[in-house]
């Protein structure tokens, strides 16, 4: 039996388990004075105790053997093989392994196999079936015996709700804390390899050095680039470019906001608003397509015509897109603050003879700034950490420069680059991509706690 | 007891179903890295090869020579890569490194030739180079202009300050980094070969060849050599993008390019089809992959791949390699390569 | 959706805030009847004449004709839902933000049809201002919240003109010698009353004609209510004020004359001292005597 | 000065101010039209471009060649073996028609021309029909082949014939054999069947989406496997049953926070955890949907707990009221009206992951590959991968292939939206 037909076959008797166990309550039932009414449990709990000692061990036991069931049976293969082949080193043993394997599964094999590969690929096959077998009965005997033993103690006074209830609970904790895991797991896989990366190169170096050029010589006889580490030009040209980006982003997506919160028709609004958050469910792959294969090649003929010279990779293409994309995330985020300042403080305004706009700007905004605040910091995260549109859009060459038509290169940019295809993993080169990881990391997590701590106050004071 | 229990079994579960059927699961396809000089013409036999044998497309990944060649002396095993692709002969070094990992047999498989170009926009005029005016214009440090055998770094901005016949543009040459085979190549028929012609620093050779290596190998860090990455079509987007920039890269790019591009003269030679095959632009070099001897006959398909790789309507006069841009070798070296592949002749260095 | 449009009030939401759910019967019936009382006065700054107001379907004031004097504090009281608060904000067009709500008939200020095409609300609302129910001082420093009307109408053009302003203000709406040291400070700070001393003085910075107060004191304290009832008091020799309350005694307290709403039609208006010691319409009484309300 | 002087005195200023102020009104008003008119434009531009550049992808340029099918080139021996059958050099056969069609090209560099006239999925065309007929061996055959990208470019009037030669991708003399092939109708527009149903290629005209859409669809089966119960018995646990304390404003704290993190950061993690650590496959869909799992399910918990919230006390104190214990009372009622809302969240994270690429690059997920992947440890791409390596291919006639893809991919994407929308409407409870 394979593991997914014993799967199945456990999930069936894991049904059966249910059945019998509520089928003995009942039946228990019947014999009391009360009925149902003197279990301190309902019937279908009584069932769902016995399912689960019935799955619970057996799923845990069918677990581990599938685990270990490949290491077994493949050293037990090669204690059968010949001593030729015995004696081989264990990678290349690996190889032949990998050969028996397809020889098994019915790939197409490397070439005729050799008598001794057939015998082994023969025993691996038998091992295989016997495994399959033995797996099956040991899973299913396990689960009857649980099957029983949760039969067993079917009794009125059963705290069998309970048993569920704790059961469920310990689950649902456990699902809860995969958030805290997945924070120490991004802390832990960037730390490691940036420590790692500090040992050959100084912080100091790493976060004041002005010259970035992560290429290094690989072989001990190749004269090549020395390679510096020195991450302030990607700081410049990431935040050059979220700065543009927000210069886009922050008026046209508070001004949106304002506009289709205090002075859109109802219809415009039922139209505009779903259509500007449709540019936040364009995947960024499509954005830098576009800020590559549109925008920049137009601002360069633009520029052309001006007589400006404009890099075909200008921080302004990437970043002009990349604001568009943030549009939305602004937009949506003032409208929430917008609409949280109270109505009252409109209305004072506005009946002290303010007109509209007075009123949205000397009132609203002046109220709502806290909370736009907040909003324009998770914004800046998001362009900080957005990766597609300057991969796509922007250089790769790290220039300090503050001018927008200059090509520059992004943190997140030179994380891809450093990273993209497969990698030895000790050169410097490869860490400082953890690193920069680290850094951007440490970066959004500050500006989020701060900006997440904002909106969390600014909501607090008109709630 | 049982909440242990429980947390246990949901944890080994969950990692069993995710590893169980990797475990179990065996390689059944070639994994090929290295040059991404070789890598369109390597997609390309992939490509052909899984369709016409049934064998599964081998997964093919760009990494540069030089990394590529780190990945596949790592050692022998279904995790490591079975071929590499190389634009330079695999280094004595390197070689030494897989046989210390337990890579002891390589095959070595030429392919064809590639020329290095350096190429600039057809906005832009084609410019006359010769390997001393490469020299100068990208090493680190040069000969002092004013004479005497000494070495300053490297003061030219423009073109035209290396040679007065070019024209005064900035120097900025979009290049390959040093895991790149390309690099490797540039660096020892471009640069090496216009440094030999300082009678100083060429009779350095022999008395001190570390400084000879590091005076002619090492290319300047200041700005105007950018180093661009392993993707050579970015270099060429680059390029249309702007007019002042001479890029590094093979002459397959080039000619797929054409019509947007032209390639620099080198020592009074166009780079062309011609040229190149027949061996007359100084900065070219033949492309190789190789090969692991323990995985053939282990991962399925790589001998067919090699006979797909090694076959006349590939890499042949007339083969689709051609087409895609790579200079076949002669007849007999194309005979000589091919029975080296059909006998898994392994390299000895 | 619309609900997040605080200028979009959707009718459910309307009902709730003004609780004008009746049935149609005993508004039938109230439409053919005649308001009690002389609805002129002698020197009359503002003049309604035969308003409705609807909102959607909702008829929230029927044909409704009142004059409001120079100089007087006017009560309008009525049971909740009465159309008392809807009444007062036709007065300077504050219902326009509300866009479901229609309007007929004709209301004068100086002779001047409020709702005329060419009028302009802006310089309206400059001229009658207004103070609401729940105190709204502008999440401003004190002096910046009286500062607001000035500056916004040019009516001040240097620090020392907008001082004057302010402290005057601040003065006549007595609460100048309570937060003189702390002018700089948050409006928001103040104590309820104080607060809604700050927005009678923001109003009077203005300098408007007419103020109309919505149920000023429901959110405060019986000692702040008798210290803005005194305030209103004073104002009256400068301002015409308007006061919608819910409480008799109030009314009774600082006006001169009273208008009786019920299910959005004015029964009765007269001097306040007739309509609570001798009240000429039924209804009023009724109202008057706690039978309900 | 009497009060009725101050008065009339500041009515008049009033007035005064009142034109420059109705103006800047209208500027303002006028400032946020422009906004939202810069938004709009901007996404219709966005569309425009992409489907104009994209729908000419929906068919592909075929050329009618006549191939002699020789025995002797193709089975020798006549064994009728499949793998030889399959091994024979049919991309010679494609020349030599060619060379045929045309007898007076003799030099080196023409016939390389000439070539390049049709696709190298030529050969496969023909290696099919063999394999699916070996009878026709020895007959000469006449076949709909796939032309060569340029060609295809040429036909669709994406190379323009009147700018010269030097700067043109076809040739003058291509251009007179295209104009034959023309006149003997022999070279036609067909539905590009091979865009849906092919993998990757090297070359544009064969290049297709199957083998990425297949690798998005195990990539994100693994995610809602992953995401969506964890998500919602997490979201259970926080909003029902956790109590306050220092250890859930933590976890509070922390998925806030990831929902946060570029999605960047979550690939190496996924780089450093799964595949360095664990030792799981590079390039497979199964870490790539773990990676996206561990990605989108804040937006998950998040969407949950919303969902959860707006389940009024009342019901769950009507359950509890009713003697229901608290997990009775989340399970038997308060879940399933939370349901469709908690739906939605996971739909929208699912459209998330759908279109992220980021993290996918980090995990190798970004190679060469044409085999359509088999199951979710197979080598794969995912869409929005397979977008991006096209774009950075240099072949003009990627480029209506990547706007094609985006095509598909805003497709899956607004069918998912739509379905969020649909479920939100269809079940939304107002209390």
């Amino acid at each position: 039996m394979t593991p997914t037909t014993t799967l199945i076959a456990l999930l069936l008797l894991t049904s059966l388990a249910y059945y019998v166990g509520k089928m003995r309550c009942l039946n228990l039932a019947r014999g009391l004075t009360g009925g149902t009414r003197e279990l301190h449990s309902l019937p279908r709990y009584h069932g769902w105790t016995t399912a689960l000692l019935c799955i619970v061990p057996a799923l845990l036991l069918l677990g581990i053997w599938i685990v270990l069931q490949d290491r077994v049976i493949t050293s037990m293969v090669i204690a059968g093989m010949p001593e030729a082949l015995q004696s081989l080193e264990p990678s290349r043993l690996g190889l032949v392994m990998n050969d028996i394997k397809n020889l098994v599964s019915g790939n197409i094999v490397s070439s005729d196999p050799t008598p001794e590969i057939k015998a082994a690929a023969a025993n691996y096959e038998h091992l295989v079936s016997l495994s399959n077998i033995a797996r099956a009965v040991a899973v299913l005997g396990l689960g009857s015996a649980g099957l029983f033993i949760g039969w067993r103690m079917v009794a009125p006074r059963f705290r069998a709700r309970n048993f569920v209830e704790r059961l469920v609970m310990i689950l649902l904790i456990a699902s809860s804390t995969i958030a805290i895991l997945t924070t120490i797991g991004i802390v832990l896989s960037v730390l490691f390899e940036s420590v790692r990366f500090f040992g050959k190169v100084s912080p100091a170096e790493f976060l004041f050095g002005l010259k970035w050029s992560p290429q290094t010589a690989i072989r001990a006889d190749q004269v090549g680039s020395s390679g510096t580490f020195g991450a302030v030009p990607l700081f410049v040209g990431t935040l050059l470019i979220s700065f543009i980006a927000m210069l886009v982003a922050v008026p046209i997506g508070l001004m949106s906001a304002i506009y289709l919160s205090e002075y859109a028709s109802r219809r415009l609004r039922a139209f505009a608003k779903p259509a500007l958050e449709l540019l936040a469910g364009i995947p960024t792959v499509v954005y830098g397509f576009f800020a590559a294969l549109v925008v920049a090649p137009w601002l360069r003929g633009l520029g052309d015509s001006m007589g400006i010279e404009i890099a075909s990779e200008s921080a302004l293409a990437a970043g002009l897109v990349m604001g568009i994309m943030i549009i939305p995330f602004v937009s949506s985020l003032s409208d929430d603050v917008i609409n949280a300042v109270p109505q009252t403080l409109r209305d004072g305004s506005l009946a002290l003879g303010a007109t509209h706009s007075e009123t949205i700007r000397r009132v609203v905004i002046p109220a709502a700034l806290p909370g736009i605040i907040g909003g324009v910091l998770l914004a800046i995260s998001r362009a900080i950490g957005e990766t597609m549109i300057v991969v796509m859009a922007a250089g790769l060459a790290a220039k300090m420069t503050i001018n927008p038509l200059e090509a520059v290169t992004t943190v997140t940019v030179q994380i891809v680059t450093l990273l993209v295809g497969d990698q030895e993993f000790d050169s410097p080169k490869t860490l400082a991509a953890f690193a920069l990881g680290l850094l951007l990391f440490v970066a959004t997590l500050i500006l989020n706690i701060i900006a997440l701590q904002v909106v969390k106050k600014y909501r607090e004071q008109y709630d | 007891m049982i909440n242990k229990r429980v947390i246990l079994a949901t944890a080994v579960v969950a990692t069993a179903l995710t590893t169980s059927q990797t475990s179990s699961a065996s390689r059944d396809f070639i994994s090929i890295v290295g040059s991404s000089t070789v890598y369109p013409f390597a997609t390309v036999v992939a490509e052909t090869f899984g369709k016409a044998s049934g064998y599964k497309t081998p997964k093919i990944e760009a990494t540069g020579s030089g990394g590529g060649m780190k990945l596949f002396c790592t050692g022998v095993g279904v995790e490591h890569p079975d071929i590499t692709n190389s634009s330079r002969r695999i280094k004595k070094s390197e070689f030494d490194k897989c046989q210390a990992n337990g890579v002891k047999e390589i095959i070595e498989v030429k392919v064809g030739y590639d020329g290095i170009v350096i190429a600039n926009s057809k906005d832009a005029k084609q410019l006359e180079l010769s390997r001393k005016d490469i020299f100068l214009a990208l090493a680190k440090d040069v000969p002092d202009p004013a004479g005497g055998d000494k070495m300053i770094a490297n003061p030219y901005r423009t073109w035209k300050e290396v040679n007065a016949s070019l024209p005064a543009i900035k120097i900025e040459v979009l290049g390959p980094p040093p895991t790149s085979g390309t690099r490797d190549a540039f660096v020892e028929l471009g640069m090496e070969g216009g440094c030999n012609q300082f009678d100083f620093i060429k009779a350095m050779k022999k008395s001190d060849k570390n400084t000879y290596k590091a005076l002619c190998h090492t290319i300047r860090e200041d700005g105007a050599y950018v180093e661009a990455g392993e993707n050579d079509n970015l270099i060429v987007q680059k390029l249309g993008a702007n007019p002042d920039a001479l890029g590094i890269f093979g002459y397959s790019f080039l000619e797929q390019n054409e019509d947007t591009i032209h390639g620099s003269f080198v020592d009074g030679i166009e780079p062309s089809f011609e040229n190149i095959a027949e061996g007359n632009y100084p900065v070219s070099r033949p492309l190789y992959f190789y090969v692991k001897s323990a995985h053939v006959g282990v991962i399925p398909g790589i001998k067919e791949f090699l006979a797909e790789f090694a076959s006349d309507k590939a890499w042949g006069e007339d083969g689709y390699l051609v087409d895609k841009g790579m200079i076949p070798m002669p007849d007999e070296e194309r005979e000589k390569f091919a029975t080296d592949v059909a006998n898994l002749n392994a390299l000895a260095m | 959706m619309d609900s997040l449009n605080p200028f979009i009030l959707s009718p459910g939401k309307l009902e709730a805030e003004h609780g004008v759910a009746t049935t149609a019967e005993t508004k039938e019936e109230l439409k053919s009847y005649e308001t009690v009382g002389d609805i002129t006065v002698d020197n009359p700054r503002m003049t309604a004449r035969d308003v409705d107001v609807f909102y959607a379907d909702n008829h929230a004031i029927i044909d409704v004709s009142l004059d409001i004097g120079s100089n007087e504090v006017i009560a309008m009281i009525g049971p909740s839902g009465c159309g008392k608060s809807t009444f007062l904000r036709c007065l300077n067009r504050m219902n326009d933000t509300i866009d479901i709500c229609r309007i007929t008939g004709s209301i004068k200020l100086d002779d001047k049809d409020i709702y005329a095409r060419d009028l302009d609300v802006v310089e309206l609302r400059a001229r009658v201002g207004m103070v609401f129910q729940k105190p709204n001082p502008f999440p401003k420093t004190i002096y910046d919240n009286v500062a607001y009307g000035p500056r916004l109408h040019g009516l001040v053009r240097t620090k020392a003109e907008t001082d004057e302003v302010v402290f005057q203000s601040l003065e006549k709406a007595g609460l100048f010698e309570e937060v003189k040291d702390r002018l700089d400070q948050p409006g928001t700070g103040l104590s309820g009353g104080q607060q809604q001393r700050l927005c009678i003085a923001r109003a009077i910075a203005v300098a408007p004609e007419v103020i109309l107060m919505d149920e000023p004191c429901s959110a405060l304290d019986p000692i702040a209510t008798a210290r803005i009832e005194e305030l209103i008091d004073e104002l009256r020799e400068q301002y015409t004020i308007c006061i919608v309350t819910h409480s008799m005694q109030q009314a009774a307290r600082v006006s001169q004359r009273t208008a009786y709403f019920h299910l959005g039609k004015l029964i009765e208006v007269g001097p306040t001292n007739d309509i609570f010691t001798n009240p000429s319409a039924k209804l009023t009484e009724d109202y008057i005597t706690g039978r309900f309300g | 000065m009497t009060d009725s002087n101050v008065s009339n005195d500041s009515a008049s200023l009033v007035k005064q101010s009142l034109r420059r102020r109705h103006r800047s009104e209208k500027r303002f008003k006028l400032y946020g039209l422009v906004a939202i008119s810069i938004g709009l434009v901007f996404l219709v531009l966005l569309f425009a471009s992409i489907i104009g550049n994209g729908y000419t992808a929906l068919s592909q340029t075929m050329m009618q060649i006549e191939v002699d099918l020789a025995a002797d080139k193709i089975d020798p021996k006549q064994t009728l073996d499949p793998k030889i059958l399959r091994a024979a050099d049919y991309g010679g056969m494609v020349k030599t028609a060619l060379r045929k069609e045309f007898p007076d090209v003799k030099k080196r560099k023409q016939k390389k021309a000439l070539y390049q006239l049709v696709s190298s999925g030529a050969a496969e065309t023909i290696r099919n029909a063999v394999l699916a007929d070996p009878g026709i061996i020895g007959t000469t055959q006449t076949f709909w082949v796939p032309a060569d990208d340029d060609v295809d470019m040429l036909v669709k009037g994406y190379i323009d014939r009147d700018v010269p030669e030097g700067d043109r991708r076809v040739k003058d003399i291509q251009l007179a054999w295209i104009d034959r092939f023309d006149e003997q109708g022999r070279i036609e527009k067909r539905f590009n069947k091979a865009f849906f149903t092919n993998g990757d290629s090297r070359e544009p005209e064969l290049a297709g989406i199957w083998g990425a859409v297949v690798g998005s669809i195990y990539t994100l089966l693994v995610t809602l496997v992953l995401s969506f119960p964890i998500g919602v018995s997490a979201a259970c646990y926080l909003e029902e049953f956790a109590p306050k304390n220092r250890w859930t404003d933590l976890i509070e704290v922390n998925i806030n926070n990831l929902a946060a993190v570029p999605s960047i950061v979550f690939g190496l993690l996924g780089l450093a955890i799964f595949i360095n650590w664990a030792g799981l496959p590079r390039s497979a869909p199964l870490v790539g949907g773990l990676v996206l799992s561990l990605m989108t399910l804040p937006t998950v918990i998040i969407a949950s707990r919303a969902a959860l919230k707006s389940v009024p006390p009342s019901i769950r104190e009507a359950a509890q009221g009713m003697g229901a214990s608290a997990m009775q009372t989340v399970t038997d009622h308060v879940l399933p009206l939370a349901m469709p809302g908690m739906l939605t969240g996971t739909i929208i994270g699912m459209a998330r992951a759908l279109g992220e690429t980021a993290p996918l690059l980090m995990i190798g997920m970004v190679a060469f590959i044409a085999d359509v992947p088999q199951s979710p440890v197979d080598p794969s791409t995912a869409l929005p991968v397979q977008i991006y390596l096209w774009a950075d291919s240099p072949e003009r006639a990627f480029i209506e292939r990547i706007s094609a893809a985006i095509i598909v991919l805003l497709l899956f994407l607004m069918v998912m939206n739509g379905l969020a929308v649909w479920l939100r409407s269809r079940f939304e409870r107002r209390w």
